[in-house]
């Protein structure tokens, strides 16, 4: 039924006449580009700053920064594969996060389930993951406005919970300092983060829902021909994906120890702009959660490095969003053809 | 691997199918009416029908896709009901698509595995994959047809003939995992393959005779007596010939198909050579696609290019419409060579290409016949940036007239169009041209039935008379000896061999041996 | 992409067979379709003015035109861009760019400084075009870069502070400070440009061309239509309609900062588009029909204030009215596969 | 094509939409009142940036109780943060046809001119905190524009400075946190910080990063930083207390909090806490006194008095219009003095409303503006 490759005017076809992809290896990263970019990186700020780059501390912080992207990145990766998109991250992971902070241990004493407030949290952001995959699916609203329309949802969802009274604070010690405790000399911020994208890169790999994810990327029509139910597995995508939101939510709400409606703040574009710089195609079906990852880490690197090169923070943005042109500038350049139709 | 003791054995007279007054309708538009008909044991049963005949939609009937408004369909004697495409699975009925049905960035194992194991399946438990037999059972059945396929390889990297086998391979899994008696239907398999292909595919059918029963769809009347036990011929939704092979000529099956007599063969020999040739290759070469391709065509006359799958022909047109770049050569215009060389310039000089994939570059169906049909060469639908819109619809209506197009509505979607409607108006679109120099055809007749085919050829005469240079790439041998004035033939990206016809008369056997 | 295309079903069953993919050309849909938008404002605005009469008396119409003004612009620039397929994430961020470079040439340039402000603006625009037509890179990719480059070319030009409009401050007064039929000139603008837009879609073969390429670009391009140039001309429209905004801002504040009124027009701006019946899919875009996408998402949060809910639930509620709104009027493109 | 069937229907959702409106075209007004209002026609409406940071909530409480003090209604406008969105929430309530008295704390200075020109239009009176343009002056725009108040921002910086350095003995490093990049409120405070560490030759402002007055920002800006220096810092500074709250969260995790100092403006009830518990033995070295629910009642009382015609505007003397509130400089030492003042609000209302917006402790009334950067 469709003339044009494309399910939704951001994406981008598939080149119409380029040689065939060479057989993939086990898990997604195609080329080493990627990589080689996050270690040139890399090597370039441990020049630029010999002293403090590489120091234990540092690489620790970019770690900790890098686990909450890495997250998220997971859900919001397999959505971008289905071709689909979701924006309400945000909005996701304040609500969790406020959720969590008002159901644990907090100085408002507002209530204390313990490990449950966890599960509280998660289950938001999978209500909300809900909502949006069914009027998505059910109700055929691009994926794209009906996120915009969770994301402030979610907001409003924290907001409302937040109320007028004193911030609540999580109690020192005891949960919030898990997070930044050390395990193995790693945070366990980023060994909750790098769990996620284990579990991720086998679910992509190994189970219906990932590889469905895929064919339904690569094209619904024929995904329902083979009998996929298309629609049950977008919505299940959604859910994963808000959880995963929620997860990062929850976290973010350790991480700092307090309730805030805006603790998803900046996530949603880093997120995305590190799924686009790991070279995961919004038109979907190709890529992977390992190239998001590797896409994390060359934002998370590129930011902290920044900082420590003591770039003016006016300018700041524009640095990454050279960075984030030119990585895909080079990573679409070889398709690059007369006949090729980008969105 | 076959478990034929699972296969409900209900005697071998009753039918594999059975299908008693189907109907189907859209709306207004009865699709299928009343249709019945029986694919017993054994046997490969054919069935025929011009586009929108009908057959489209009883096959997404049969495979679970549509449900039939009245009518009984009977798998093995008991009455089925397709509610999804896993319940036809189940009954035993696996089908080749006539389009590519396979997800390209899968593995072919997965593919070959997919319908079965969306509904359920061994090599599949509790949602997680299990590889190994995955990829096991694939290698198994794709050796039965005969393929050498690594299962683990990505489809987007296989060969369009690998891809057929995959499918095949596929509508046998199926049974394999349930049925032993399975029941294959072949929608116009060969539309889109070559001929040395087709003969691998023939063969392939009839050992598919051995262990079920085929009921294959075509167009291609020769093809039909060839391969098929039964013949049932389908018009305006309905069944109106069942035949055994052995009663019928090609000729009867085709006034039974388009309810009127074929014209006459006429081979045009084409107008005497011009003085300067309207397009000229020389040497033209591109990397991994061809390479020192030289040709002259001349106003009014035509040259077929032939060839297997990955001959470099395909590639080669498109090099000469601007579509893609060439390394090497050069390419001379009425007499002036060119440079940076683009579509949009060669639309400028008066070339048209039709192109195969034609719903994705031969025309945009969100928008209306008429605007596709000015999209090109505005003429009379605009005057400067401004567009007019009654002169186009006048424009269009006349072209309709002209081409026989149907609905006679030029406001609709082209999309909404059957195949070889939108076709007409795609050639239209170009032989409005007041400058039509050299006319390009990518398989014209490619998914068309008799009427619409000999509509189209019609209009490549007439652009022919009216000085235009054709450069063809035909489905068949036939069509080229037919159409063309001259043929080359192409093989791996070299010209093997050049045929003049108004000098020599080379048979399709001189033809494939120089292909393959 | 062949496989794909290839699927389509021959006309003999039309793809409504499931009533969803029903073309826009069918009569009733058709209907909905023209004025679905204008419809659900109506209902909205109803829902309010019932809820409190006071609103309606009080010249909440005018001050809902002010609010729809900056977002109509931005809107409609948008909707060319997703009317080619793509998007433009930075037009929010040229919004701010224009008004600071505004803010300062008005003093120095007086009536010049806006000619050249839109010169500057319809440029960068362009240039967004340009990479994606000719770099083949995807927009939503590249818009979000330029989109961090525009926002520090605008805090430097500032020097991170707010830029006031010292100057000549009156040659844009009229645009907020007169009014017709009660609205002020700056919405009218944004009307006069909508109908404007429409009629070259409709009427000129560029603007054909354009839905060529948003409906079915390869299509388009062995049509030896200047594809490419189509996008260019899209992304250019973007950025001068978010210059036009920019003038707004500078009429109606008289200065601007990087993170001041302006900065948050991309989501509202979207909304508004989609809301407005544009397909995000491309090919499918009533310009006229943004004005009344433009002003629902303006009345939402004006209107829940009037209404008096609670501060703390406005933005639930807004999320919810867009997506109900974006369900009941957006363009259902022209397949039926929605993503 | 796909935009329309003809014209005609194009041209017929067109003529309904503006015989639309024609019919709003009589309702709008531009004629400003000086007329002194009945108080039953009164609504007060507190506009703020958000309703999440503790000093919009705490604004939110003192406007609450000034109007139930004054038992006039009120509406409070959250701002999300947008100037789009403060706009035309105010505009809104402005289109309810009551006579507003309005206290706003504006998102951005440029939000200042519309919003006073709405309410002008709608004849209601405005009491601007916090941020304007510097020459949009209230007694330029007649007496609808009643005042802009603020809290010397100079002086801020410069007493959390001071505290920050003498805790840290007159020497070492030190970062900053500014709020978002273009508030005068944050430029103010930050240059005041510098102006103060003049005094104090060894102590050394290591680097300054904006945290958008966001707690999560802070937290990362801070990580950065303390990767950046390592245990170089011994003071963090901070616009606002919202921001201190990330940062004290990031030291935390470095397991630094003994050593480093902190100093900060506003002295959130959190940072109460903190220097009650004297929390790394007294890392929270300096706070200024000053508070939302006094701002807002304040703003919200002197716009109110307006609009009963009990003050014209236009008679005031120019530091009334444009007004800089006293702020306490608070150590670990002296800030029990000040939070008594939270647990009575009522108390501090009828003060207020005794002594009139200009004479009430701790907040009394210091000079006028603008305010001048050293």
């Amino acid at each position: 039924m469709t003339d044009k490759d494309t399910g939704t005017g951001l994406l981008e076809a598939a080149p119409a006449s380029s040689p065939p992809p060479q057989r993939t290896g086990r898990f997604e990263v195609r080329n080493l580009g990627e990589v080689l970019a996050l270690l040139g990186l890399v090597a370039v700020f441990a020049a630029l700053n010999p002293a403090t780059f590489l120091s234990p501390e540092n690489l620790r912080t970019i770690l900790d920064q890098a686990s909450l992207p890495l997250i998220i990145g997971v859900g919001a990766t397999l959505v971008i594969l289905t071709g689909s998109i979701d924006l309400s991250v945000e909005g996701v992971m304040g609500a969790a996060g406020m959720t969590f902070v008002l159901l644990t241990a907090n100085s408002r004493g507002s209530a204390d389930l313990g490990p449950w407030a966890i599960v509280a949290g998660i289950a938001v952001g999978v209500c909300l993951g809900l909502l949006s995959g069914l009027v998505h699916t059910r109700l055929k609203v691009p994926s794209f406005i009906v996120t915009l329309g969770v994301w402030f949802v979610g907001l409003g969802i924290a907001t409302v919970l937040f109320g007028d009274q004193a911030i609540p604070f999580l109690p020192d010690g005891g949960i919030k300092a898990w997070p930044s405790t050390l395990t193995v000399g790693l945070p366990n911020s980023f060994l909750l983060a790098a769990a996620f994208v284990l579990a991720g890169l086998f679910v992509a790999r190994f189970t219906r829902l990932g590889r469905f994810t895929y064919a339904i990327g690569d094209s619904e029509e024929i995904s329902k021909g083979n009998g996929i139910p298309v629609l049950r597995y977008k919505l299940y995508v959604f859910v994963v994906a808000g959880a995963c939101s929620a997860a990062g939510g929850v976290l973010a709400a350790l991480k700092l120890g307090a309730g805030s409606a805006t603790v998803g703040i900046g996530t949603l574009f880093l997120t995305i702009a590190a799924v686009v710089i790991g070279g995961t195609s919004l038109g979907g079906g190709k890529g992977g959660i390992l190239r998001t990852a590797i896409g994390v880490l060359m934002l998370t690197v590129l930011n902290n490095g920044l900082i420590l090169s003591g770039i003016s923070p006016n300018i700041q943005s524009a640095v990454s969003g050279t960075v984030l042109i030119a990585a895909v500038l080079v990573a679409t350049w070889p398709h690059r053809s007369r006949l090729r139709i980008v969105k | 691997m076959t478990n034929a003791s699972l296969a409900p054995r209900t005697g071998v007279d009753t039918p594999a199918l059975k299908l008693t007054d189907i109907s189907k309708s859209f709306g207004s538009t009865h699709a299928v009416k009343n249709v019945s008909l029986e694919v017993p044991r054994h046997e490969v049963v054919g069935l025929i029908g011009e586009n929108g005949a009908g057959k489209s939609t009883l096959l997404k009937i049969l495979t679970g896709l549509y449900q039939p408004d009245s009518g009984v369909i009977e798998a093995d004697g008991r009455r089925v009901k397709f509610r999804r495409p896993q319940d036809a699975v189940a009954a035993g009925i696996g089908v080749v698509h006539q389009e590519q049905s396979l997800l390209s960035n899968l593995s072919v194992a997965e593919n070959i595995a997919m319908n079965a194991m969306s509904s359920k399946d061994a090599a599949t438990r509790y949602g997680f994959y299990r590889w190994k037999r995955l990829n096991q059972e694939a290698a198994d059945i794709l050796d039965r047809v005969g393929s050498t396929i690594d299962p683990r390889t990505k489809v987007s990297d296989l060969s369009f003939v690998d891809r057929q086998m995959v499918e095949i391979a596929r509508a046998l899994r199926v049974d394999e995992a349930i049925h032993a008696a399975p029941l294959v239907i072949l929608d116009e398999p060969t539309s889109v393959l070559e001929r040395n292909e087709t003969a691998i595919l023939e063969r392939e059918i009839r050992s598919l005779r051995e262990i079920g029963s085929v009921l294959f769809v075509s167009h291609r009347l020769d093809e039909v007596l060839r391969i098929c036990d039964r013949v049932v011929v389908m018009r305006h939704g309905e069944v109106v010939a069942d035949v055994r092979r052995e009663e019928v000529t090609e000729e009867d099956l085709f006034r039974l198909m388009i309810g009127q007599e074929s014209r006459a063969r006429v081979r045009k020999g084409g107008s005497a050579v011009g003085a300067v040739a309207a397009i000229e290759a020389k040497g033209l070469g591109r990397k991994g696609q061809f390479k020192d391709v030289s040709f002259a065509v001349s106003p009014g006359r035509s040259l077929a290019i032939v060839g297997a799958m990955g001959s470099g022909r395909e590639s080669v047109c498109r090099a000469v419409f601007g579509a893609e770049p060439v390394d090497s050569g050069a390419l001379v215009v009425a007499g002036r060579p060119v440079q940076g060389w683009s579509m949009r310039r060669a639309v400028q000089h008066g070339l048209a290409y039709i192109p195969s994939e034609r719903k994705v570059e031969g025309m945009v169906g969100g928008l209306s016949a008429a605007e596709n049909l000015t999209l090109v060469h505005p003429r009379e639908a605009a005057k400067g940036p401004l567009l007019r819109r009654k002169a186009r619809m006048k424009a269009a209506e006349e072209w309709f007239e002209k081409l026989d197009v149907r609905p006679r509505d030029p406001s609709l979607p082209l999309g909404r169009f059957s195949g070889g409607n939108q076709q007409k108006v795609v050639m239209a679109k170009w032989l409005r041209a007041a400058e039509l120099s050299v006319l390009i055809l990518d398989h014209p007749l490619r998914g068309l039935d008799p009427g619409a085919s000999q509509t189209v050829n019609d209009q490549i005469r007439a652009a022919q008379d009216d000085g235009a240079a054709v450069i063809l790439l035909p489905d068949t041998l036939e069509e080229a000896l037919e159409m063309a004035d001259e043929i080359i033939v192409m093989r791996d990206g070299d010209i093997t061999a050049r045929f003049d016809l108004s000098v020599d008369s080379p048979t399709s056997l001189d033809l494939l041996e120089k292909m393959v | 992409m062949s496989k794909k295309a290839l699927l389509e079903q021959p006309a003999a069953l039309p793809a409504t067979a499931d009533g969803k993919a029903a073309p826009a050309r069918r009569r009733p849909r058709n209907l909905w379709f023209t004025f679905g938008p204008f419809a659900v404002f109506l209902a909205l605005f109803a829902l309010v003015a019932v809820l409190r009469p006071a609103f309606l008396t009080g010249g909440g119409m005018a001050i809902l035109a002010v609010q729809a003004a900056t977002i109509l612009l931005v809107a409609l620039g948008q909707a060319m861009v997703l009317h080619v397929g793509s998007i433009d994430l930075s037009n929010a961020a040229i919004v701010i760019f224009a008004a600071i470079v505004l803010a300062q040439t008005l003093g120095p340039l007086g009536v010049l400084a806006p000619v050249v402000t839109l010169a500057v603006v319809a440029l960068i625009g362009a240039a967004n075009g340009f990479f994606v037509a000719f770099g083949q890179i995807p927009s939503f990719a590249l818009t979000l870069g330029t989109l961090g480059i525009l926002q520090a070319a605008s805090l430097v030009i500032s020097n991170a502070t707010t830029v006031y409009a010292t100057a000549n401050g009156q040659l844009l007064a009229p645009l907020f400070g007169t009014a017709l039929v009660g609205l002020p000139m700056a919405f009218w603008v944004g009307v006069v440009l909508a109908v404007g837009l429409w009629a070259f879609l409709r009427f000129t073969r560029a603007g054909e061309g354009m839905t060529a390429v948003g409906l079915n670009e390869t299509g388009a391009l062995f049509s030896g239509l200047r594809t490419r140039w189509f996008k260019v001309v899209a992304f250019a429209l973007s950025g001068l309609l978010a210059g036009v905004a920019g003038m707004l801002v500078i009429a109606q504040a008289g200065a601007a900062s990087s993170f001041g009124l302006g900065s948050d027009l991309l989501l509202p701006g979207i909304a508004a588009a989609i809301v407005g019946g544009t397909a995000i899919t491309g090919g499918i875009t009533n310009p006229i029909n943004i004005v009344f996408g433009a002003l629902t998402v303006a009345l939402v949060p004006i209107g829940a204030a009037a209404v008096g809910v609670t501060p703390q639930a406005q933005s639930l509620v807004y999320g919810l009215v867009i997506i109900a709104a974006v369900a009941l009027t957006m363009g259902r493109g022209h397949n039926e596969v929605v993503k | 094509m796909h935009l329309s069937k003809s014209i005609a229907r194009r041209a017929a959702a067109f003529g309904l939409v503006a015989g639309l409106l024609t019919t709003t075209a009589c309702s709008s007004t531009t004629a400003s009142s000086q007329q002194p209002i009945d108080k039953k026609d009164i609504v007060l409406v507190a506009s703020v940036i958000n309703t999440t940071n503790p000093y919009m909530a705490s604004m939110i409480e003192g406007a609450k109780a000034l109007s139930k003090k004054l038992n006039v209604p009120l509406e409070i406008v959250d701002s999300e943060g947008s100037s789009q969105t403060e706009i035309s929430k105010i505009q809104a309530i402005l289109a309810q046809g009551k006579k507003v008295a309005l206290m706003v704390n504006t998102v951005a200075s440029s939000d200042a001119p519309p919003i006073v020109n709405a309410v002008k239009a709608a004849g209601g009176y405005a009491t601007v905190w916090w941020n304007k343009p510097d020459n949009f002056e209230p007694w330029d725009q007649g007496d609808n524009f009643v005042a802009f108040q603020k809290h010397s921002g100079v002086e801020s910086g410069q007493c959390t400075a001071k505290a920050l350095a003498d805790s840290i003995g007159g020497k070492g490093n030190i970062v900053a946190l500014a709020g978002v990049l273009d508030s005068t409120t944050s430029q103010t405070r930050v240059a005041g910080l510098k102006d103060a560490l003049k005094a104090y030759p060894d102590v050394k402002l290591l680097e300054e990063r904006p945290a958008n007055w966001d707690p999560q920002l802070g937290l990362k800006e801070t990580q950065n930083l303390l990767a950046k220096y390592g245990d170089k810092i011994n003071g963090i500074w901070a616009a606002d207390d919202g921001m201190i709250i990330g940062a004290v969260q990031a030291v935390k995790d470095a397991g630094r909090i003994n050593d480093v100092k902190f100093a900060s403006d506003g002295l959130y009830p959190p940072v109460v806490d903190m220097m009650k518990e004297k929390m790394g033995n007294g890392a929270v070295a300096g706070e200024t006194f000053h508070r939302g629910f006094m701002a807002a009642a304040i703003g919200l009382y002197t716009s109110y008095l307006a609009a009963t015609g009990e003050i014209k505007p236009s008679e005031l003397p120019k530091e009334k219009r444009n007004s800089l509130f006293k702020l306490s400089c608070v150590t670990p030492s002296n800030f029990s003095d000040y939070t008594k003042y939270d647990s009575n609000i009522d108390g501090w209302m009828d003060d207020l409303i005794k002594k009139g917006p200009w004479e009430t402790d701790p907040v009394p009334l210091v000079s006028g503006g603008p305010e001048k950067l050293p």
